[in-house]
């Protein structure tokens, strides 16, 4: 069902480009995730430079180091470089409030990805990081037919994105079912080093562990080498997050059970398609944020084939 | 032999009790801590902090610092890719290069620090940021997974009578350069550099050969550490390993190494870091937060380092209420 | 045997009586009586060893006596005595320039930590600071700005910077200890001015000195020390270098002694050194040094004894002249003079010489690398270990035990580790730069009798020493050194130190300079 | 002209030639609402920088700094969300923690004659820790950063005509701390403590009091450091400041004061801080590859020091050679 709706997004998406392939005018737009180096946001500035090719866009990327102060300053920069629209991954929620409101003050067309700011702004595309989570919430607790043991590999504690995943997955276990124990949750830092060390902490506690959620791909990744290396890697369920190239060909190995993957490309591309619109005059602004779900897509074994090769970022 | 020095052997066993001590509390704590699977997965975590070590101790022994460990690892393992993957190099050449490599960035930190006299913390920490770069361009900022050759994945992952690849790579290197400090002629040399600079300089030592040599067996150790990360993870990544020099220099420091420089110990260094493992490992069985991680490990520093200055329990109390006297030498000048 | 110390008065400012002393072991002082009058310039004089720093230490509450009375302006001062004490009392002791800040001006420096305030106010008036202290240089004629910082100063005016310190403390007692060892003639010229002029301020200077002619210039009263225990009290009219010298080593110096006979060695010429010339430090040195030969040089700190040595050791490059090495013309690098025979003995031994927080056994391995590695450049701990006790047992290291840190040595003992690390090896010409300084008296004749037994072996040695003593007893020749130049060479027969010392001050048959 | 005045007008011509040189490469780099936003970057840097430059002129270093803004951050954010208390009642109370951890950390440097490095690198461990602990949480437990919307708390992230309050304060705090350390006598203290802590304490300073006062006053900047940063997010993370030491240390080290001690003063920092706030600015204006950013950073830092310790290293032997000159006219002979 969600892959239909998000199929059908697809099309309506290639129809809007051929309207804003004919903006002429040369426009600044800025590109500010929270790390520029991760599967997930190389994506999203492929997807959105696809977008901006067919137009006279300088599309400029910049790096923040994960860190909220440094997105904080890049966005004052880009405020005062008077570019036309900003695309942002905020790192937090809160801590970019201010400065996205100070850009919305000043004309510029703040859209944000994943994560929302508290304050109205032109668009957020998101994947849905509370109801990808709830999603495979979902999924695990079907799959183990709604008993047994679960362990959590988290994000950092304050970053976000994570914690609306795990909030999402911890949700689903509990309203749908509740006999499922959760038996740990530790953070690996979004890594995969870490991951494994979690990993093999969580095998040895864990004699009967079942399933497996990590926050990330990254973190999935690690944590089927740990269990690959211990020897259970068939008696766990990993889950992960996102939908990574790399990912996706675990799961068709079987390794990795399952993700929530987004198509990057394609949400990339949407938020350079909104901002386009708006700056094109095509759409005008709302009084609040513009919500642009991506709806997440469950890719197991059986699934994956589903996802295009120019469809895996 | 027999040069044994027993001061040296008696501060390692200092350490070694405090180890053994961590590692009863830890297993009265939890029952799953004492399982040789368990340990194994500890010595496993703390390979590449305990590679890193092997190497970045020479820094703090000639009297320097090294803080671009981290990221020359995460550069190592994006060029070993690039060479395997993409140049199609055999694995065995591709890694030798990367060393190569990693000689030559060694061998950059040497110069700006002694030809022109610039300290060593502002050099690395200088390289640290601009090796970042280099990596991220080099990588084009992809996280690249690893999926040939599997050879080269295998020094991460395989096991060899149940221990993991990595572990015996991380004790031959252990033996290694304990030897080099301890045996040979340029561990003296190194160690004497560190004690004093002009009085080794008159003895026939070259303290900027010396030294550079001290920054490339740094920045070697750290491709090796990067090497192994790349095939245990199966990644080439240029946030690789990021913060690992702080986790390097804490090990030292535990072991028993002065950042002043002159002396150093890498069985030390090893026991250190492998107490930092311990402790993640123990909070983590115990399904600690992780915020409480850095909270143990700040305060294991912070006691090790005190009880290697040769202050026990009673006697700190003691001088608690003579606050006149200070323990650990008289004047650090 | 001591003369009997003059009657007690007001015109005393100290008074010590009976001062004890001992580190947990042999007495170091013991019974002491050490007076200073008012006014006066007090010379304390003895060997290395016979207790002058620790008295003066205890004078000024660096270390505490074990038993006696001290009476300092009336007020007695009890056994628990401290420097902060002494500080207040007005004894001040002018460090070599230990107790300067680099980096402050010499304003600064006077007032540290008691600069004038704005009234009532916590801030430092900078100006008034600078008149108060130019105010003071003025007054005795110093050649210094008050502004200067204290970096670009030569040794001379920091040490007069020091003595305003001391001033500006109200001190009345300045103890000055070694003042003249690392200043130029014209240097010592000005500060006896300004000792004079001190003593004419109603301030009691005490004076500590090995060089003879200076106490008998300078000095109103002189207190000899031998071995722990007052010797005499000389009063003006009393003293004389010879008289002092009797009783600094218990006997009258015989005609060898005091003139010590220089021996002529023409064996194989182990050195030869060509108009060697490096700007602004050597011009223009040339000599040889034959097998079995004690080369000594003598010279004032400065004129360029320890840089002739580090540029024919190699450390220092110098601008032209040649150097032929056991009949080879020579580039000298420290590795090859090494491998070639040659040993060195720094100048400044806690700087350059030891590695104090290393055992005995690493300080001598650490030259010796080449003979206890292998090939592959392993070292073997049990030649290692060999070499330091073989050079322990040499030298007669205490305690002769090769793990002790060289740092917990006593100055004579770490000197023979210095050394020890080069007789072990093949060595062939040893260069050794002040080879006694901070040395006590037993080590410092086992030190003479390891040079002259080197010497013995065929060993060439060059010998560069401030201690006259030290040279005329050593040297089969002597060079001495002025503003790096040879300016006089003592070959044949005999040398007295005055000789030496009047050629070290540009002294030269009547020619003064 | 001294040795240092020099080296100042070599940094100060360096930065104003790399400002024009920006100006004409993107013209947005000289409008007033940039060079605002780059003082006030500047300034959240300088703040700490200041403190910092106490540290490294008594020869020590601080690497606690980033993990003071964390706690700190959480400490205000606390007082906000659980008390009612007024912002100024409970940011003295931050600050005073600033001071509190300083404190902690000159005890155990000057108390059991700990490296300061890894003193500090011990406390950062424990803050970083902590700040997480004292995190706000939602109900389930998990980080909630708060939206801080306390008037009179976020007033400090305000503009007095176009000029941020930060920039006022750390440039009266500059002024202050300087006339402190060349006008007191507790300053003279911090210089004497390290250029000779020997000499220091023969001269009857108390050097472990001087350290503890110097470890506190660079807790007090970054707890103020923080204040301000929170203001101007109008939040506070666990994470605040965390990995900024960094950026401090480069910034007080090109502004010309050594590790060695002794020297140093609080221009040299402010310019210093200056400099590296106008690189980081300026390199977002030229269009760069995200990638090539930091190499060119990293690069410029490395010059920069290069040169100035070349310079200084050249015009110190000139010195020298002219003192040696005028003591020894080898020339002249006898």
């Amino acid at each position: 069902m969600n892959r239909a709706k998000s199929m059908l997004f697809s099309v309506a998406l290639s129809v809007m480009a051929t309207g804003a392939a004919q903006a002429q005018t040369a426009y600044k737009i800025g590109y500010i995730p929270t790390s520029i180096g991760q599967a997930l946001t190389q994506a999203w500035r492929s997807g959105a430079e696809k977008v901006f090719k067919e137009s006279n866009v300088t599309f400029q990327a910049y790096d923040a180091n994960m860190k909220a102060e440094t997105q904080v300053t890049l966005m004052d920069d880009l405020i005062n470089q008077g570019y036309n629209a900003i695309i942002l991954q905020p790192a937090d929620a809160a801590a970019l409030t201010a400065s996205v409101k100070k850009a919305e003050a000043k004309g510029i067309p703040v859209i944000t990805l994943n994560t929302d700011t508290l304050l109205p702004h032109a668009a957020n595309v998101t994947m849905d990081d509370s109801g990808s989570g709830y999603l495979i919430g979902e999924k695990i607790g079907e799959s183990l037919g709604g008993k047994g043991n679960v362990a959590i590999i988290q994000s950092p504690p304050g970053a976000q994105a994570g914690i609306d995943r795990e909030k999402g997955f911890r949700a689903a276990l509990a309203k749908s079912y509740p006999n499922i124990k959760i038996v740990g949750a530790q953070n690996a830092l979004w890594v995969k080093d870490k991951a494994i060390e979690v990993m093999n902490s969580f095998l040895q506690v864990n004699k009967d562990l079942d399933a497996v959620f990590a926050v990330n791909d990254n973190m999935a990744e690690g944590a089927t080498i740990a269990a690959e290396s211990a020897g259970r890697l068939g008696q766990i369920k990993i889950w992960g997050f996102n939908g990574q190239k790399s990912t996706l060909t675990l799961i068709e190995q079987g390794k990795i059970t399952g993700t929530a993957y987004t198509n990057a490309f394609n949400q990339g591309g949407t938020a350079a398609k909104y901002a386009m619109e708006l700056l094109t005059g095509v759409k005008k602004k709302g009084a609040k944020t513009e919500i642009i779900v991506v709806p997440p897509f469950a890719a197991t074994k059986d699934t994956v084939a589903q996802i295009k090769a120019e469809d895996r970022w | 032999m027999k040069a044994f020095n027993w001061r040296q052997l008696l501060l390692d066993l200092r350490l070694f009790w405090i180890l053994l001590l961590l590692m009863a509390l830890l297993s009265v704590a939890s029952d799953r801590f004492l399982t040789i699977d368990n340990l194994t997965n500890v010595l496993w975590s703390v390979c590449l902090i305990g590679i890193m070590c092997t190497g970045a101790i020479y820094a703090p022994i000639t009297g320097g610092i090294d803080l671009s460990v981290a990221t020359i690892a995460a550069l190592a393992g994006i060029i070993a890719n690039l060479l395997m993957n993409v140049c199609d190099l055999n694995w065995l050449l591709a890694i030798a290069i990367t060393l190569g490599i990693g000689v030559l960035i060694g061998w950059v930190n040497g110069i700006v620090t002694t030809k022109f006299n610039v300290p060593a913390f502002i050099v690395t920490m200088a390289a640290k940021t601009y090796l970042f770069g280099i990596a991220m361009l080099v990588s084009n900022g992809d996280q690249i997974t690893i999926m040939q050759p599997k050879a080269f994945l295998a020094i991460g992952i395989d096991k060899y009578l149940g221990i993991p690849i990595p572990i015996y790579l991380m004790a031959l290197l252990v033996v290694f350069s304990h030897l080099l400090l301890k045996h040979t002629v340029f561990g003296r040399q190194c160690i004497a550099v560190g004690a004093n600079e002009v009085a080794a300089k008159l003895s026939g030592v070259n303290p900027d050969r010396t030294r550079i040599i001290a920054y490339i067996i740094s920045a070697v150790t750290a491709s090796i550490a990067g090497i192994v990360m790349a095939s245990l993870t199966q990644q080439a990544y240029a946030m690789n390993a990021t913060g690992y020099e702080f986790d390097v220099i804490t090990a030292i420091v535990i072991g028993g190494t002065s950042l002043m420089g002159g002396n150093g110990s890498v069985a030390g260094a090893l026991i250190g870091a492998v107490m930092v493992g311990f402790i993640n490992n123990g909070l983590n069985l115990l399904d600690m937060p992780s915020s409480y991680h850095p909270i143990a490990t700040g305060i294991v520093i912070l006691v090790a380092l005190i009880m290697n200055q040769g202050v026990s329990l009673p006697g700190f109390i003691k001088r608690l209420r003579r606050p006149d006297r200070a323990p650990g030498q008289t004047a650090s000048q | 045997m001591s003369d009997k110390i003059k009657s007690t008065d007001s015109t005393l400012l100290l008074e010590c009586r009976g001062i004890d002393k001992s580190y947990n072991g042999p007495m170091v002082l013991s019974n002491v009586d050490f007076s200073l009058k008012r006014g006066e310039i007090h010379a304390l004089v003895g060997e290395n060893g016979a207790g002058k720093s620790t008295l003066i230490k205890i004078v000024t509450g660096i270390t505490n006596r074990n038993a006696g009375t001290m009476v300092f302006e009336g007020h007695s001062i009890p056994l628990e005595h401290n420097k902060n004490a002494a500080e207040r009392l007005g004894i001040a002791v002018i460090y070599q320039e230990l107790s300067l800040i680099h980096g402050m001006s010499v304003a600064q420096n006077i007032f540290l930590t008691k600069e004038p305030l704005f009234a009532g106010l916590p801030v430092i008036d900078i100006k008034k600071m600078n008149a108060m202290a130019q105010q003071m240089i003025d007054r005795y004629g110093f050649n210094l700005k008050a502004t200067d910082i204290i970096d670009q100063l030569p040794i001379a005016q920091r040490q007069t910077v020091e003595i305003l310190k001391a001033l500006s403390n109200k001190a009345s007692l300045m103890i000055m200890d070694e003042p003249t060892s690392s200043l130029t003639a014209t240097e010592s010229v000005q500060l006896f001015k300004i000792i004079r002029l001190l003593k004419s301020e109603g301030i009691t200077v005490v004076y500590i000195s090995h060089r003879m002619e200076e106490v008998f210039d300078l000095s109103d009263r002189v207190t000899v020390l031998r071995d722990g225990k007052l010797v005499s009290v000389l009063e003006k009219d009393e003293i004389s270098p010879a008289e002092i010298i009797r009783l600094m080593i218990g006997r009258a110096l015989t005609e060898d002694e005091s003139h010590h006979r220089m021996v002529r060695k023409e064996g194989e010429v182990v050195i030869e050194v060509n108009n060697l010339c490096s700007q602004g430090k050597l011009k223009d040195v040339s000599f040889k040094v034959h097998k079995g030969e004690v080369l000594g040089f003598g010279g004032l700190v400065g004129s360029g004894r320890t840089e002739l040595m580090r540029a024919i050791y190699g450390i220092d490059a110098f601008d032209s002249g040649s150097i032929t090495y056991l009949g080879k013309p020579y580039v000298p690098s420290v590795e090859k003079s090494i491998a070639g025979g040659y040993g060195f003995v720094p100048e400044e031994r806690r700087l350059q010489g030891i590695m104090g927080a290393i055992s005995i056994t690493g300080n001598i391995g650490i030259a010796n690398l080449d003979s206890i590695s292998s090939r592959a450049g392993f070292v073997s701990g049990t030649k290692e270990r060999e070499r330091a006790q073989q050079a322990i047992a040499l030298l007669n290291v205490r305690p002769p035990n090769p793990d002790v840190l060289v740092g917990n040595l006593s100055g004579g003992n770490q000197q023979k580790v210095v050394v020890g690390k080069w007789l072990i090896r093949d060595l062939k010409l040893l260069i050794v730069d002040e080879p006694t300084v901070g040395v006590d008296i037993g080590a410092k004749e086992e030190m003479y009798q390891t040079i002259e037994h080197l010497s013995k072996q065929g060993v060439a040695v060059i010998v560069v020493s401030s201690d006259l003593p030290e040279l005329t007893r050593l040297a089969d020749r002597i060079i001495v050194l002025r503003k790096g130049r040879i300016i006089k060479e003592f070959i044949d027969g005999t040398v007295t130190e005055e000789e030496v010392l009047r050629a070290a001050s540009g002294i030269i048959e009547g020619s003064a300079q | 002209m001294s040795v240092s005045a020099i080296r100042r007008l070599i940094l100060i011509g360096l930065l104003i030639s790399i400002g024009a040189a920006l100006s004409v490469a993107n013209p947005s780099f000289l409008t007033l609402d940039n060079l605002m936003t780059m003082l006030q970057e500047a300034s959240l840097t300088g703040i700490v920088a200041i403190g910092f430059t106490l540290v490294l002129i008594t020869a020590g270093i601080d690497m606690s700094i980033g993990a003071v803004i964390a706690i700190t951050s959480m400490i205000c954010v606390n007082f906000i969300s659980y008390t009612s208390l007024p912002a100024y009642i409970f940011i003295p109370i931050a600050l005073a923690m600033g001071c509190l951890i300083g404190w902690f950390n000159g005890f155990f440097i000057t108390y059991f004659k700990l490296p300061e490095f890894i003193v500090t690198l011990a406390t950062r461990g424990i803050l970083t820790g902590l700040a997480l602990i004292a995190a706000v949480k939602d109900s389930q437990g998990f980080v909630k950063n708060v939206f801080i919307q306390d008037e009179l708390f976020l007033s400090f992230g305000e503009t007095v005509g176009p000029v941020y309050i930060v920039v006022i304060v750390f440039f009266v705090l500059a002024l202050a701390t300087q006339f402190f350390i060349k006008r007191t006598r507790a300053g003279s203290n911090v210089y004497a403590t390290g250029a000779n802590p020997t000499a220091a304490r023969l001269t009857g300073i108390d050097t472990d009091r001087t350290l503890i006062g110097v470890y506190m006053f660079s807790g007090f900047c970054a707890a103020l450091a923080s204040i301000f940063l929170c203001a101007r997010m109008m939040t506070a993370m666990p994470e605040f400041g965390i990995g900024s030491e960094m950026d401090v240390i480069a910034s007080v080290v090109i502004g010309g004061t050594p590790f060695t001690g002794g020297i140093g003063d609080i221009w040299g920092t402010v310019i210093g801080t200056l400099f590296l706030a106008l690189i980081k600015n300026g390199i977002l204006k030229l269009g760069l590859s995200p990638y090539i950013q930091p190499i060119v950073i990293g690069g410029i830092i490395v010059v920069t020091v290069v040169l100035d310790v070349w310079y200084k290293g050249f015009a110190e032997q000139r010195v020298a050679k002219l003192a040696r000159q005028k003591q020894m006219p080898t020339r002249e002979g006898v």
